[in-house]
């Protein structure tokens, strides 16, 4: 399909070039690779943290193309079962603490603090940390798991198979530590977001013309922000009691196995919906965008997503049907796992709806969702077969399951997320993605995920289990399990279209234009890349859709360039309250992360390491936190 | 006080004649007076003995006392007012066997030593066994010779008590199997010897009866009866009836089968040997046997009351105490816990394992049989003392045999019948709620109930019981039965356990702490007629030894760290107490020596199961060592060293 | 459409002889789980095809209108607003039938008291021991990997763990249900087909997950009361040479630290009961078929088949390998 | 925009760090369900006493005993089949019953783990059972491995913590170390 030139963009930055070098000093980032390790850039951040998101998404797809190749036929030799456990341990753990969540995060840490039109996140240097925490978590688990001392116990690590006495040795401890990395840096993130949303948007941006993907972003932070607790107290809960006897899952001694259960799921049914929101956001951009109006019933659209956040706490005993809790309990469950298919049929309503009422142009970012349409709706629906007690006893952990939540998370989430890509790439690069290779990758992706995934329903009712690393002959469940792996192989075909397709637009694509897509939120009313300051003024806003609006972007004025100063505006309707200044570059939040990586890492082998690391770590951020002169009076008098 | 003093019934005439003045009252006199004013006879009773016990007077109503033993073939322990011995002759400052009679009394009659004397109690003599290992024997005296029976390696020693300073008049060493002491369950203890005519007659740890001539130690014969290699070991003190040696197995926590053997006394040859699980044929029940309770009614129980198979490895073992009544021809004496200790792996009432057997004595056949712990939960072992007396009970007198039994409740049973009369706690028992006397069966406290994989909190008494093997005595003079109890409870995690012959088979992680009051040990004075406790002595270790009544109105016990103590057995008053340097877990006795002077033996010598910690140097660090005990105890390596000594007191010259 | 769908994987299943399915109820209770997974089916796939064909006709609409294009588009919302009142309406009027039904067939599961045959099933790395239980305990009797349920009667079975957690599942007769240690869960299996059915642990518990799997013999009255009275039995006594070197291999060895044959020395349950192997038809949790051949290369090195297995490799003579497997072979 | 990312110098700073680690190894890991019976043998003499006439040569240790006493699954496999042996049975969860305590310094016939395999293997006169025969060598390895865990005398990050019964011992993992009271020489 000829691409369509981009229609030029209301020429917003002109109007505010004055002082754009001093502001370019300001903002700027030391040179050379000690200003790559100091920055507070939002956007610099949030490129890497999409970097590594994708790394590790990529390492992870490996590890299931492996896990596909091993089972394309039964009996195979490729790998033992040790092996094997690691495999889908660490695919699992991966994917969903070290990819989705993260890579979530990432893309709202580059959006959100454009889209609200502010020059940069709130808590710059502990996003900073935040990445660093991260990366360093990632990092950690991934060479034990070279080490062979990667986690065997699967993403979920039940208790009792992940004590010490059926998982000796360290795996289970990085494991563990792992999680705690990545939910320090997943808590720094939401309530960066949380604070950034609620109090940086640009002036007139009152609640009720918030774009949905802020809105997506708000409902994810506070979900992690009560979610995470969660799974960090249960992790450590399982390194105290391996590491220090502890009992809180011993059943012989007052502890209990299902507690781990019930603190893992209250966490990891939001999760799910942590990595589903944010793509829900994702989509009615793209959707609003390509069809050329907003999306229908914003309102209703934003209640959908408050009551999936709000409903999401509510399930997460529907991942333990089978362990025999009472059954009127049970019962409850079922019926709040099947409403909260209602704010989904809301939303997948008023998207078609948008669709089907705009102009909509069939660009790569909206083939992704109409994808995810596809997908998500089979997947939402085979969750709601899950919901019921009975049939969810016959098919929970098998295929069945699996075929389930990657209909869910790949098309609810990897689909709008990749179509995010496509989206935004133009505006993190400066360049556009080819749309022909983008096309290749949407219908190899498509159809390569169906081929492996729709089986996978079959096998699950014809009795095959999940985390097998093998299976027996005569079961029928070979050629299912071929077409499969088949399936595999054209995902990963399509994830290399994908990367080729990154390569290319970054060596010689075609230059973008500040608002190649003519969409309507205010990340496009700045150059693409943005510069370091992300707006040379803050634009002040009149609609849902200020791009769209045919008059020029008023801007506000009154920032100091010469310090790095956003403007705090109220929560609800984004009236302008306060300046505030934001801290400048620093390796602090690196020696904090570097701190605190030294003391989770020793506290898995001794519990000194809590306490000696302590001290490293209150050193590095007492330093990061020691007021300089440049701080003083950072709250300026209200602007305007 | 005479009126619980009766011989008897069958020999009143010889009770009386035994020459004690006032002091023996013919049995149809007694009882009729008997319970009515027990408590008030009890007081009324104090004058004598300081009548009879004093200075110059004591030696001169020995004399005839003596004689009479001469003249009468048997000497009925008529203090007692029990099945009186019939073969065994001891003159009443004898120590023949274990438990002193057939009744199981352990009471002395001697009465120079009283409560208001025994302050003056010193040492006479020691002697060192050379084992420090747990010394749970009795001195066995006769003849003016005192046998100790020594831990593995079972030396046998015999004192001549008629030399000044009791030198040793021989010892006797058996080349017993080493590899023994492997599978004895808890310390290698040997509870004692006995008399029987010319012979004493022990076991080894390995399970060899062996008897010698008490005058030259020589050996006479010898019978191997037990298998290590399957983990049976033999701990107990044989008893002699009609001239058949009784011994039986230890090993219920290796998946033994218990039995009890009768050895002809003579030529050691096996006469019969009852099974204790298993067909009918093997338990020797025969058309003799008419158990009370029809749970116990039905052909092959020890196979039915099993799961196919598992009788085999089942337990009942028979290591504790035996008691004869000659009147009835029976002999009384419980049987073990069944095997494993985790009961889900033997569901079924488990017969005849946790119970209490009546046998002919001379053919072995079963005439009654109770059980106590059906379906046992806990390690209640059964094999506890059975104290036989002559009880009025709701105004008719009964034959009873009264059973301080481990979970915590004192029985009083129809020895005749088999009947339960009654059973009440001496123990605040939480693991049953009472005994149903309509099926004799026990009332199991369900939210005690263990399971595989889960853990039962506080369970009260432990395994090692309200009371274990460690016997009480009663004295007639009260009417009132000594206990020494323990006073602790338990955590219970039962776990599947493998059987693997010749190793433990247990399958409980048991952690044991002290019980309700924190204390961990008891001596308590239970009235079995108003079937309640008359007083307590709390103490703070678990007492592991027995008791001892004398008639100069004193109770003896030890403690676990090594005091020797003298209560005034009316009030329970502190009268003496010695510190004998290790804990006392044997069995006090008293004796008139050749010189006519009453003496007070006792071993010293800590171990046992709650010594095990002392003694086999166990890490107190696990709570789990020794089956739980050491939690219970883990203090007690501060309090005591093993050691290994007799200890005789007596009062000083004057 | 579902209809044919259901028939060709009726077809499907009904050709593979072992197979475990969900489609396939051959109990009570999997009768009822497939009647909710039907009326899902039913409920869900039009609802599926209704969005799709919406979506389709957007794309369509859209394709068609695009030569028209205009800058932004506005279209009039009221209708939209009552097509998404009717549209939450119908969802949730789906949802509700869905629910109600599942609730209604989830008390169809719950295990009543009255059964007539007790079985406990204890869960284990990686193999399942089976008890028969019986308020007459010489009337119980354990075995291991295989379960023999009368056709037509109520089974209930406890389900315990003595690890890690797994997961007690027959799809053919029913749900599954974890074991969970320290708990003890209940389910209950109503066959009403007879026939061998194929269970398997369905919770991840460690190495050999894949290969802990069970079979299920649904019985005629008569067989199974013929197979209870032949399992109740000791192990037969060897009656040759060969037997009763194996037998005496069997018990003065390794094999007698961990496995039980009644009429033997050997009791330890940390194996599997093999009293009455040769009854059985499959050795190693269903990871191999039981003959002669698979016994011995079990035998031999069993960490091959089974990676991690708990068996451990011994040292066997060729000698004492025949005549082990000779026996196991004898014991009926 | 992922060019940053792969700045040669943090490329550097990785590869350092993933060499430093791969040095360090992590043999405590390792699993091995040996296929091959022969090559696991248990030592053919050892001594018992830690006299030695005619001085103190020393002699090698047998090299598997240091493998098995690093490495965190042969320990825990002999945590499970101490068990399952009913070793416990014997010496409680370390602190012994009938058996010695295993948990503390004290050793009759030698705390190394050759000894101690030796003991399981050949018996001790006093009580201890002989396995040889009845536990293959491997697994007699392993139980070695996992009673020197018991006196804190393996790597603190190859011990386990706590198992899933009621409290006994403090964790392994916390076990003070007491290395027993002479090493005694060895057979070559």
């Amino acid at each position: 399909m000829a691409t369509r030139k981009p229609q030029p963009a209301p020429d917003v930055p002109q109007h505010f070039s004055d002082g754009s070098d001093e502001l370019a000093r300001t903002w700027a980032d030391a040179p050379g690779f000690w200003g790559w390790l100091t920055t507070v850039d939002h956007k610099r951040i949030g490129r890497r943290y999409i970097c590594t998101g994708m790394v590790f998404f990529v390492l992870a797809g490996i590890l299931a193309l492996a896990m596909r190749t091993q089972l394309a036929r039964p009996e195979n030799g490729l790998m033992g079962p040790d092996r094997y456990n690691q495999l889908f341990s660490m695919h699992g753990t991966t994917m969903m603490f070290l990819f989705a969540v993260p890579i979530m995060e990432a893309v709202a840490v580059y959006v959100v603090p454009l889209m609200c039109g502010t020059r940069n996140i709130a808590f710059p240097r502990l996003n900073a940390f935040s990445y660093w925490v991260y990366l360093f978590g990632g990092v950690m688990i991934w060479i034990a798991f070279a080490m062979n001392v990667g986690p065997e116990t699967g993403w979920f690590s039940y208790v009792p198979l992940a004590n010490s006495d059926y998982s000796p040795g360290k795996r289970t401890d990085f494991w563990a530590q792992m999680i705690t990395f990545t939910e320090v840096a997943a808590l720094a993130v939401a309530v960066e977001l949380v604070a950034t949303i609620l109090k940086t948007r640009a002036p007139g941006m009152t609640l009720a013309r918030m774009p949905l993907f802020l809105w997506s972003m708000l409902i994810t932070s506070f979900m992690v922000i009560f979610a995470m607790p969660s799974v960090m107290l249960a992790s450590t809960f399982l390194i105290t009691d391996r590491l220090v006897g502890t009992h809180f899952y011993n059943p012989a001694d007052g502890g209990d196995a299902l507690l781990w259960q019930h603190l893992f799921w209250f966490f990891g049914h939001p999760e799910v919906y942590i990595i589903f929101v944010p793509a829900l956001g994702m989509i009615s951009s793209i959707v609003e965008t390509f069809s050329r109006r907003a999306v229908f019933a914003h309102t209703a659209m934003v209640l959908a997503l408050v009551t999936t956040g709000f409903f999401a706490f509510g399930l997460w005993v529907h991942h333990m049907f089978a362990t025999g809790l009472p059954a009127l309990g049970n019962s409850f469950y079922t019926a709040a796992s099947m409403v909260i298919a209602i704010p989904s049929a809301v939303q997948v309503f008023s998207w078609l709806a948008t669709i089907g009422t705009g102009k909509p142009k069939f660009a790569t970012p909206l083939l992704f969702v109409l994808g995810f349409f596809a997908i998500f709706v089979l997947g939402g629906l085979t969750g709601v077969m899950l919901a019921s007690v009975p049939l969810d006893l016959q098919v929970h952990d098998t295929y069945f399951v699996v075929a389930h939540f990657h209909y869910v998370l790949i098309g609810g989430a990897v689909f709008p997320l990749f179509g995010a890509f496509y989206y935004w790439f133009p505006k993190f690069t400066g360049r556009r993605l080819s749309e022909t290779a983008g096309k290749w990758n949407f219908w190899l992706f498509f159809i390569g995920f169906n081929v492996t995934f729709f089986p996978m329903h079959y096998l699950g009712l014809i009795g095959m289990p999940r985390r097998v690393y093998t299976y027996p002959v005569d079961m029928g469940w070979d050629l299912w399990n071929l077409i499969a792996t088949i399936g595999a192989y054209l995902i990963a075909i399509s994830a290399l279209v994908f990367v080729v397709n990154v390569v290319r637009a970054l060596r010689s694509g075609e230059p973008a234009g500040d608002n190649p897509w003519d969409a309507p939120s205010l990340e496009w009313a700045t150059a693409s890349p943005p510069p370091a300051y992300n707006f040379a003024a803050i634009p002040r806003v009149d609609s849902a859709t200020p791009l769209w609006s045919d008059n020029d972007l008023p801007a506000l004025s009154g920032l100091r360039s010469d310090r790095r100063e956003i403007l705090l505006t109220t929560a609800t309707d984004a009236d302008p309250q306060i300046t505030w200044g934001l801290p400048k570059p620093s390796s602090w939040p690196l020696w904090s992360a570097i701190a605190l990586t030294v003391l989770f890492i020793w506290s898995i082998f001794s519990p000194w390491g809590v306490v000696w690391g302590a001290i490293p770590l209150a050193v590095a951020l007492t330093i990061w936190f020691w007021p300089s002169p440049d701080d003083r009076g950072l709250i300026s008098e209200k602007s305007r | 006080m005479a009126a619980r003093f009766q011989s008897q019934a069958t020999r009143p005439r010889i009770a009386g004649s035994s020459g004690m003045g006032g002091r023996w009252i013919a049995l149809s006199q007694s009882n009729a007076r008997h319970d009515a004013s027990l408590q008030h006879d009890a007081m009324g009773e104090v004058s004598e003995p300081a009548h009879c016990g004093n200075g110059g007077g004591a030696a001169s109503e020995r004399r005839p006392r003596l004689i009479s033993l001469a003249l009468a073939a048997v000497v009925l322990l008529a203090i007692a007012r029990a099945a009186a011995a019939v073969e065994v002759a001891p003159s009443d400052g004898d120590w023949p066997m274990a438990a002193r009679n057939y009744a199981s009394t352990r009471y002395s009659e001697l009465n120079e030593v009283t409560a208001d004397n025994a302050h003056r109690l010193r040492v006479a003599f020691t002697f060192s066994l050379g084992v420090e290992r747990g010394q749970e024997a009795a001195p066995i005296v006769a003849g003016g010779t005192m046998y100790l029976a020594a831990p593995f390696p079972n030396v046998l020693y015999a004192l001549d008590l008629t030399q000044p300073g009791a030198p040793l008049k021989w010892s006797y060493r058996p080349n017993a199997n080493r590899a023994a002491q492997g599978v004895a369950c808890c310390d290698y203890v040997n509870r004692g010897a006995v008399l029987w005519k010319d012979k004493i007659i022990y076991n080894t740890l390995d399970g060899v009866t062996i008897a010698l001539d008490t005058r030259t130690g020589k050996e006479l014969w010898k019978t191997p009866l037990a298998n290590i290699q399957i983990g049976e070991t033999v701990t107990m003190a044989p008893l002699v009836v009609k001239g058949k040696v009784l011994v039986g197995n230890a090993g219920g926590e290796f998946g033994v089968r218990g039995w009890m053997a009768a050895l002809d006394a003579d030529d050691g040859h096996i006469v019969w040997k009852a099974f204790h699980t298993g067909p009918d044929k093997d338990v020797l029940i025969g058309p003799e046997f008419k158990p009370f309770y029809d749970s116990d009614k039905g052909s092959d129980l020890g196979i039915k009351s099993w799961p196919p198979e598992a009788w085999r490895t089942g337990g009942g073992t028979a290591w504790g105490w035996i008691s004869y009544d000659p009147e009835l021809n029976l002999i009384f004496y419980g049987t073990g816990n069944p095997g494993p200790w985790n009961a889900e792996q033997r569901p079924g009432d488990n017969k005849w394992t946790g119970g209490l057997f009546a046998r002919n004595p001379d053919t072995g056949q079963a005439r009654w049989f109770y059980q106590f712990s059906p379906h046992d939960l806990f390690d209640y072992d059964s094999i506890n003392e059975n104290v036989l007396l002559d009880l009025t009970i709701n105004g008719a007198p009964r034959k009873v045999l009264a059973r301080p039994e481990r979970n915590g409740y004192l029985y009083l049973i129809d020895r005749a019948s088999g009947e339960v009369l009654s059973a009440d706690a001496f123990f605040p028992v939480n693991s049953e709620n009472g005994i149903d006397l309509k099926s004799g069966r026990p009332n199991y406290n369900p939210d005690k109930h263990p399971q595989v994989g889960k853990t039962v909190r506080n369970i009260c008494p432990t395994a090692s019981g309200a009371k274990d093997w460690n016997p009480s005595a009663y004295s007639p003079d009260t009417g009132w039965l000594y206990i020494p109890r323990q006073n602790l409870c338990m955590d219970w995690q039962a776990t599947e356990v493998n059987y693997i012959q010749g190793t433990p088979f247990v399958g409980a992680d048991v952690n044991m702490f002290a019980g309700p009051g924190g204390y961990r040990g008891a001596f308590i004075a239970w009235d079995p007629v108003a079937r309640k406790s008359v007083w307590e002595i709390h103490e703070d270790l678990p007492i592991w030894s027995g008791a001892l009544a004398t008639a100069g109105n004193l109770v003896f016990y030890g403690t676990m760290d090594g005091w020797l103590k003298a209560l005034d057995a009316k009030d329970g008053s502190l009268k003496w107490q010695f510190q004998t340097g290790s804990g006392i877990i044997g069995q006090p006795i008293a004796y008139r020596g050749p010189d006519g002077h009453e003496y007070i033996a006792v071993l010293s010598g800590v171990g046992g199961w709650a010594g095990a910690i002392v003694v086999a140097n166990l890490d107190a660090r696990d709570k789990t060592a020794a089956k739980g005990m050491v939690n219970a105890t883990a203090d007690l390596k501060e309090k005591t060293r093993p050691g290994g000594t007799l200890y005789v007191f007596a009062l000083p010259a004057s | 459409m579902i209809g044919a769908l259901q028939t060709a994987a009726r077809l499907h299943a009904a050709a593979l002889a072992d197979v475990q399915s969900a489609l396939d109820p051959a109990a009570d209770q999997a009768q009822a789980i497939d009647g909710i997974w039907h009326l899902m089916l039913w409920v869900c796939v039009p609802m599926y095809l209704l969005v799709m064909a919406a979506l389709a006709f957007v794309v369509w609409r859209a394709r068609r209108q695009r030569r028209e294009r205009g800058d932004v588009a506005t279209a009039s919302e009221g209708s939209l607003y009552n097509g998404l009142g009717i549209w939450v309406v119908v969802v949730m009027l789906g949802l509700t039938v869905l629910t109600t039904a599942s609730y209604l067939v989830d008390r169809k599961l719950i295990p009543a008291q009255d059964a007539q045959v007790k079985i406990r099933i204890t869960a284990k790395q990686w193999w399942w021991q089976v008890e028969y239980l019986n308020d007459d305990p010489s009337q119980q009797f354990m075995t291991a990997n295989e379960l023999h349920l009368p056709l037509a009667q109520k089974t209930h079975v406890e389900l315990r763990s003595d690890d890690v957690i797994h997961s007690f599942w027959v799809p053919n007769l029913s749900g599954k249900r974890d074991m969970i240690p320290g708990r003890v869960n209940q389910i209950e299996l109503t066959p009403r087909r007879a026939g061998k059915y194929r269970g398997t642990c369905a919770e991840f518990c460690g190495l050999q997950h894949a290969k802990m799997s069970l079979l299920v013999y649904v019985d005629e009255e008569k067989n199974f009361a013929s197979w209870r009275s032949a399992q109740l039995g000791a192990a037969p006594s060897p009656g040759s040479e060969v037997l009763e070197h194996g037998k005496r291999y069997f018990e003065t060895t390794t094999c007698a630290m961990c496995h039980t044959i009644n009429g033997t020395t050997a009791h330890s349950l940390a194996g599997p009961d093999l009293t009455h192997l040769a009854s059985r038809s499959t050795i190693a949790a269903g990871a191999l078929p039981l003959n002669a051949g698979s016994l011995a290369a079990w035998l031999s090195d069993p960490q091959r088949q089974k990676p991690g297995t708990n068996m451990p490799t011994i040292d066997i003579e060729p000698d004492d390998l025949n005549a082990l497997v000779a026996y196991l072979l004898s014991l009926k | 925009m992922c060019l940053r990312f792969r700045h040669p110098d943090y490329r550097a700073l990785l590869a350092l760090l993933l060499a430093s680690l791969a040095l360090v190894g992590c043999e405590r890991e390792r699993r091995e369900y040996s296929t091959q019976p022969l090559p696991e043998t248990t030592p053919a003499t050892i001594a018992v006493s830690s006299l030695r006439p005619g001085g103190a040569a020393t002699f090698a240790a047998d090299p598997r005993g240091s493998h098995y006493q690093r490495n965190a699954y042969d320990i825990n496999q002999g945590e499970r089949m101490f068990r399952w042996f009913n070793c416990n049975g014997c010496h409680g969860s370390g602190g012994g019953d009938i058996g010695p305590a295993l948990m503390d310094a004290q050793w009759r016939y030698g705390g190394s783990i050759d000894q101690i395999v030796a003991s399981i293997v050949q018996g001790r006169p006093d009580g201890m059972p002989a396995f040889g025969g009845k536990i293959p060598p491997q697994q007699i390895w392993q139980l070695a491995a996992y009673v020197r865990a018991l006196s804190g005398n393996v790597p603190k990050d190859a011990a386990p913590s706590r198992s899933d019964t009621i409290s006994n011992t403090p964790p392994l993992t916390r076990m003070p170390e007491q290395p027993p009271a002479s090493e005694p020489a060895r057979h070559p």
